[in-house]
């Protein structure tokens, strides 16, 4: 009986702060078989049902920034709490290769954190770029370190790391690094911005993306990246961010 | 091995086979609806549309399980004026794939039903699917008027009325006597029946001690539907003459094989989806052709009805 | 962990949980009904019984798989008179258990009705259960007397004059409105209603390309029905007063949970014995006990119709 | 997915004429996970659906006496012609020790042949008495000599074996065998004398029964044995030959 479609109840073990508007809930179960880059539905009763990425899934774990109302309500919760979960959905990173660099915007750092430690697992090289508004909002970047991760960082009040995006870290941990292929996580601008450097540095680049999600499952079309993007990231017109995605590697052969 | 004939006519249009994307799936945009008749759907059902935009029910929509889907989505829709050129668009692509387009409209009220129609028949899709068994509305618009043959037949003498399209009436499992229905539908001039819609149901969550959609009820669809399903169309077949869309937990070729048998003349497809994708169709078609070669059916005619009295 | 109390009153009957044998399953003679009330049903429901005697269906009258039983066994009983003897003896073995025995009975033609009441009625069960909603003698029957809230109301009325035993009216899911049914029969004097019947299907093998039951189609229940049995208790709970026997697809303690929780007061079991026999009464007691005090419930009237709005 | 319950459509390989007036079926599957004494529901679209017997679970093989309607419908089937089955259902036999005795009475002695052949399989001793009408009667003795087994015969008119019934084979058969266990399948009345036989001998016996099966998973009632023979076997009342048989094991601790 196939139970991911399902939700399941846990109990909140433990709830960690990782910065001023985001917090980590760690669920009192394990989903042995997620990928990372898989989203769980997070739901509420009589609230809502958001996606998430999973941060970890042994115990299961979810990075929550604060940014509206459910995210709000998440932040509420305390250990002891429920929260049901259904997934993990999606399809998630497939990591190539030996070295690998991984870019990060804002809670885009949730689903890498669980990639990292996976890479790292296995004992392979990993660079990480993070990006965040100011150093207040930076994610993981202790963890990151003590995984023995490689990490760059850059805050567009230069409060932390170099002062911009995290796109102006690339050249820099590229030449440290040498990766074989990138993973991103964040804003669609960003991913562009990403992908377009990936396509003229001639690096696989696997992207996970947002959108508004309701059923989760392929059905309701809600999900689908607008046909623009699909035609600037070359991806197939149609794309379900729920089904075909959320990650999804783009091809970057320089086409340009 | 015979390689059989897939191919199929219905109400004058020619589908390269009997394989259908039912309503309310991945049918919200010319792109999504393209990329399904590119993965192997012969005809193409857009997601119902009303006469004014609805945004649907808040999260959770939707509760996946081996034995099948509840969904209550609410109907999601830009409204009738919007959905023109999103329909428009989409059947220009279509047709540059030889699939047809089926529009699927809904109302909340009897005489919305004929401007609803009126307006989407300006994008002139093949066909316009009369969705009056939508369960996950009642709440707002009342028993569906799928409930009785009296709302059934107005709602189809109104739209009759309003088009000279081709039309679909979409009917609910739960009805006592389906095929009454069926028959004063058709008696009204609906040129083909669509059957069957999903049947109304709950799941409640027992830590949560709360029903698991925000709706409360939602449709049942997938495996656990197909029974009921075959069971409709089985009856229907023996009692109206027009085509029927057999649709309902359709997600293997032996499936449709039995929706043929049972007398469907196209069979629809939704909640295969899930998991599989948009390339289930290509599959459960190629699964249909291996089904006939092996059991030597050489054309859809020879499974159509098959299994009736 | 506290431990809950499963007890419960029902129509002035007490229970030592909520669990009910549903009628037709190994309800056929004293040592099985004996059988399952020391397995820990808390209650039992005998096989329906009609005027007269019937041999049911040929064979196949039942497939089944992990979404479902489909059966149409076709209301095999020796009739009426036969029948009072055999509640009798099994009255008085369930009594020494301190278990209720419920009867339930079915009839062709409405007059009939209070005929086959007052003849078991001799027998002295605790409960006579009116089946207005078999779904497997359609072809000989015509429309079962579920369909309309007119012929359910006047089976119960018949019933009501015939006997004084308290009675409960089983419901079909195949209705619009299964709640303006459930008021048409309390307002003529049920003391009770059962929800739900199984679902009008069919299973067609497509080799065979014939249906897989003799009878062609067949009634729907287990895993499958559970959703739809939900909804429709979840709606009965909110406009009527009297208990409800919920009925569909309960295989575990959650389940039956989540059926109180819908509103209803017993719970009936019928296809879960699939496989687990009837040692899976004993299994879902204590799985509800379990989830009870695992969640803080110390009685089921804690859980009862706690999913409602 | 469960599918026991559900019919799987298989073709005829092979028809073998085992006497005057019964037939195996071998059919173009197996059904590994089936225990010799489980049975099959066989259905004939538009004819009719019998329980029988598994005589061999590798290919599926099913042995039918050509009896009444329906047995003489299965006896009519060639070669390559369809055959329906859900299955494998019910217990089987739960075989103890290393020295077996297998008693069959007319077509009774199908499960048993696929019971000698996973005992003959782990190397233990097996005996084997058939009892029948007449020689024309008799079943399978070859197969289960050539698996060797050591065969007893009787039959009613003396064309084989011993003159008699089956039982008359016991006493010779338990002082050449010393056996550990009985099993028996055949016509109610040679159950119960088989019954009665292990009592004083205080040999445990398992024995197979028949009843009308209509569901054949234990739902409809109609399989029950009656309470009479229950209570002549001291099986608890209300035993369901498709659920709790068609093999049981009846307890013969010397009460009598
Ligand atoms: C596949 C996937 C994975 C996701 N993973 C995570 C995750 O790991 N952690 C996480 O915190 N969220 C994640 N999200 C986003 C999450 O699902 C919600 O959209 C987010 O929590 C906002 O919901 P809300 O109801 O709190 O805000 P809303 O009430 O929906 O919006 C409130 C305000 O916040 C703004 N806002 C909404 N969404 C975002 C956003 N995604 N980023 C910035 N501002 C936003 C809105 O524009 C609005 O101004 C993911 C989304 C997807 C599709
Ligand atoms: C668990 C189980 C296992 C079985 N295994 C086998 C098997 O391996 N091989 C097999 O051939 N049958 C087996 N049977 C019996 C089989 O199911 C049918 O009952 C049998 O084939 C007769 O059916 P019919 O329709 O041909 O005869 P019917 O039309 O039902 O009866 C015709 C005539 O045959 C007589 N008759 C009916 N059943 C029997 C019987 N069992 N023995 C002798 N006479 C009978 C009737 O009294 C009647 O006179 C088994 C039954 C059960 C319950
Ligand atoms: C998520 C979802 C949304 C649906 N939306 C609609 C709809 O808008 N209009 C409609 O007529 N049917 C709708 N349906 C019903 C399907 O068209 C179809 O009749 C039903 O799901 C049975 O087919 P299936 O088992 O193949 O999914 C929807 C079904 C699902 C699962
Ligand atoms: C084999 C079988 C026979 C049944 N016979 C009857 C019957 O005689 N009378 C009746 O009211 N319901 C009958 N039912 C319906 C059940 O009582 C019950 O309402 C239905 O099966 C749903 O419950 P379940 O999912 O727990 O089985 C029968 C169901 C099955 C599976
Ligand atoms: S969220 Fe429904 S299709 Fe992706
Ligand atoms: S055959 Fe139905 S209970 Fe055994």
């Amino acid at each position: 009986m196939n139970q991911a479609g399902l939700f399941t109840a846990y109990r909140i073990q433990e709830k960690r702060l990782e910065n001023a508007q985001t917090c980590s809930l760690l669920l009192d179960g394990s989903l042995p078989d997620a990928l990372p880059g898989q989203f769980v539905m997070a739901w509420l009763p009589g609230i809502d049902e958001r996606p998430f990425s999973l941060s970890d899934n042994d115990p299961i774990r979810i990075t929550v920034a604060d940014v509206g109302s459910f995210s709000h309500a998440l932040n509420q919760l305390q250990p002891g709490d429920h929260l049901w979960l259904r997934g993990p959905l999606g399809k998630g990173f497939m990591p190539r290769g030996h070295s690998h660099l991984l870019l990060g915007g804002g809670y885009g750092a949730a689903p890498l954190n669980f990639l990292a430690k996976s890479l790292r697992a296995q004992g392979d090289q990993v660079g990480v770029c993070l990006g965040a508004r100011s150093c207040a909002d930076l994610l993981f970047v202790g963890e990151f370190e003590s995984l023995g991760c490689q990490v760059w960082l850059a805050t567009e009040d230069g409060s932390a790391g170099k002062q911009g995006l995290l796109t102006a870290l690339l050249p820099e941990a590229q030449n440290a690094l040498k990766p074989e292929i990138i993973y991103a996580c964040g804003p669609i601008g960003m991913l562009l911005a990403i992908a377009a450097w990936a396509r003229t540095a001639g690096l696989p680049a696997q992207l996970s993306f947002e959108s508004v999600m309701r059923c989760g499952v392929g059905l309701c079309g809600s999900c689908e990246l607008p046909e623009e993007t699909c035609q600037q990231l070359e991806l197939a017109p149609g794309f379900l961010v729920c089904h075909d995605g959320p990650v999804s590697e783009i091809s970057t052969h320089r086409s340009k | 091995m015979l390689t059989p004939e897939l191919s199929c006519s219905f109400l004058g249009m020619n589908l390269t086979n009997p394989l259908v994307l039912a309503s309310g799936i991945l049918g919200t945009s010319a792109s999504l609806m393209e990329r399904v008749a590119l993965s192997g759907a012969a005809a193409i059902t857009a997601k119902s549309c009303g006469p004014e935009a609805r945004a649907g029910h808040p999260n959770p929509v939707t509760v996946t399980w081996d034995c099948g889907v509840l969904n209550a989505i609410g109907l999601t829709n830009p409204g009738a004026r919007a959905e023109v050129p999103l329909l428009r668009e989409t059947k220009q692509r279509l047709a540059a794939l030889g699939v047809p387009l089926f529009a699927s409209i809904f109302a909340p009220r009897l005489e919305d039903y004929g401007e609803v129609a009126r307006i989407i028949a300006e994008a002139e899709p093949d066909l316009i699917e009369v969705n009056i068994s939508c369960p996950n509305v009642a709440s707002e618009f009342g028993t569906p008027f799928s409930a009785s043959a009296e709302s059934a037949a107005a709602v189809t003498r109104t739209v009759r009325k309003a088009v000279n399209l081709p039309i679909s009436i979409k009917l609910a499992p739960n009805v006592p006597e389906i095929s009454r229905i069926a028959q004063a539908v058709v008696s009204e001039g609906a040129d083909a029946i669509t059957a069957i819609n999903t049947m109304p149901a709950m799941l409640i969550d027992a830590i949560a001690a709360k029903p698991v959609l925000s709706n409360r009820t939602g449709g049942l669809s997938g495996p656990a539907l197909k029974p009921i399903a075959l069971r409709c169309v089985y009856e229907l077949a023996q009692v109206v003459s027009v085509p029927i869309i057999g649709t309902g937990g359709v997600s293997s070729g032996k499936d449709a094989a039995e929706m043929l048998m049972a007398g469907a003349t196209l069979v629809g497809i939704g909640s295969a989806v899930v998991r599989n994708g948009p390339s289930i169709f290509n599959r459960i078609s190629s699964e249909l052709s291996q089904f006939m070669s092996e059991n030597g059916y050489a054309q859809l005619a020879d499974l159509r009805g098959r299994a009736l009295p």
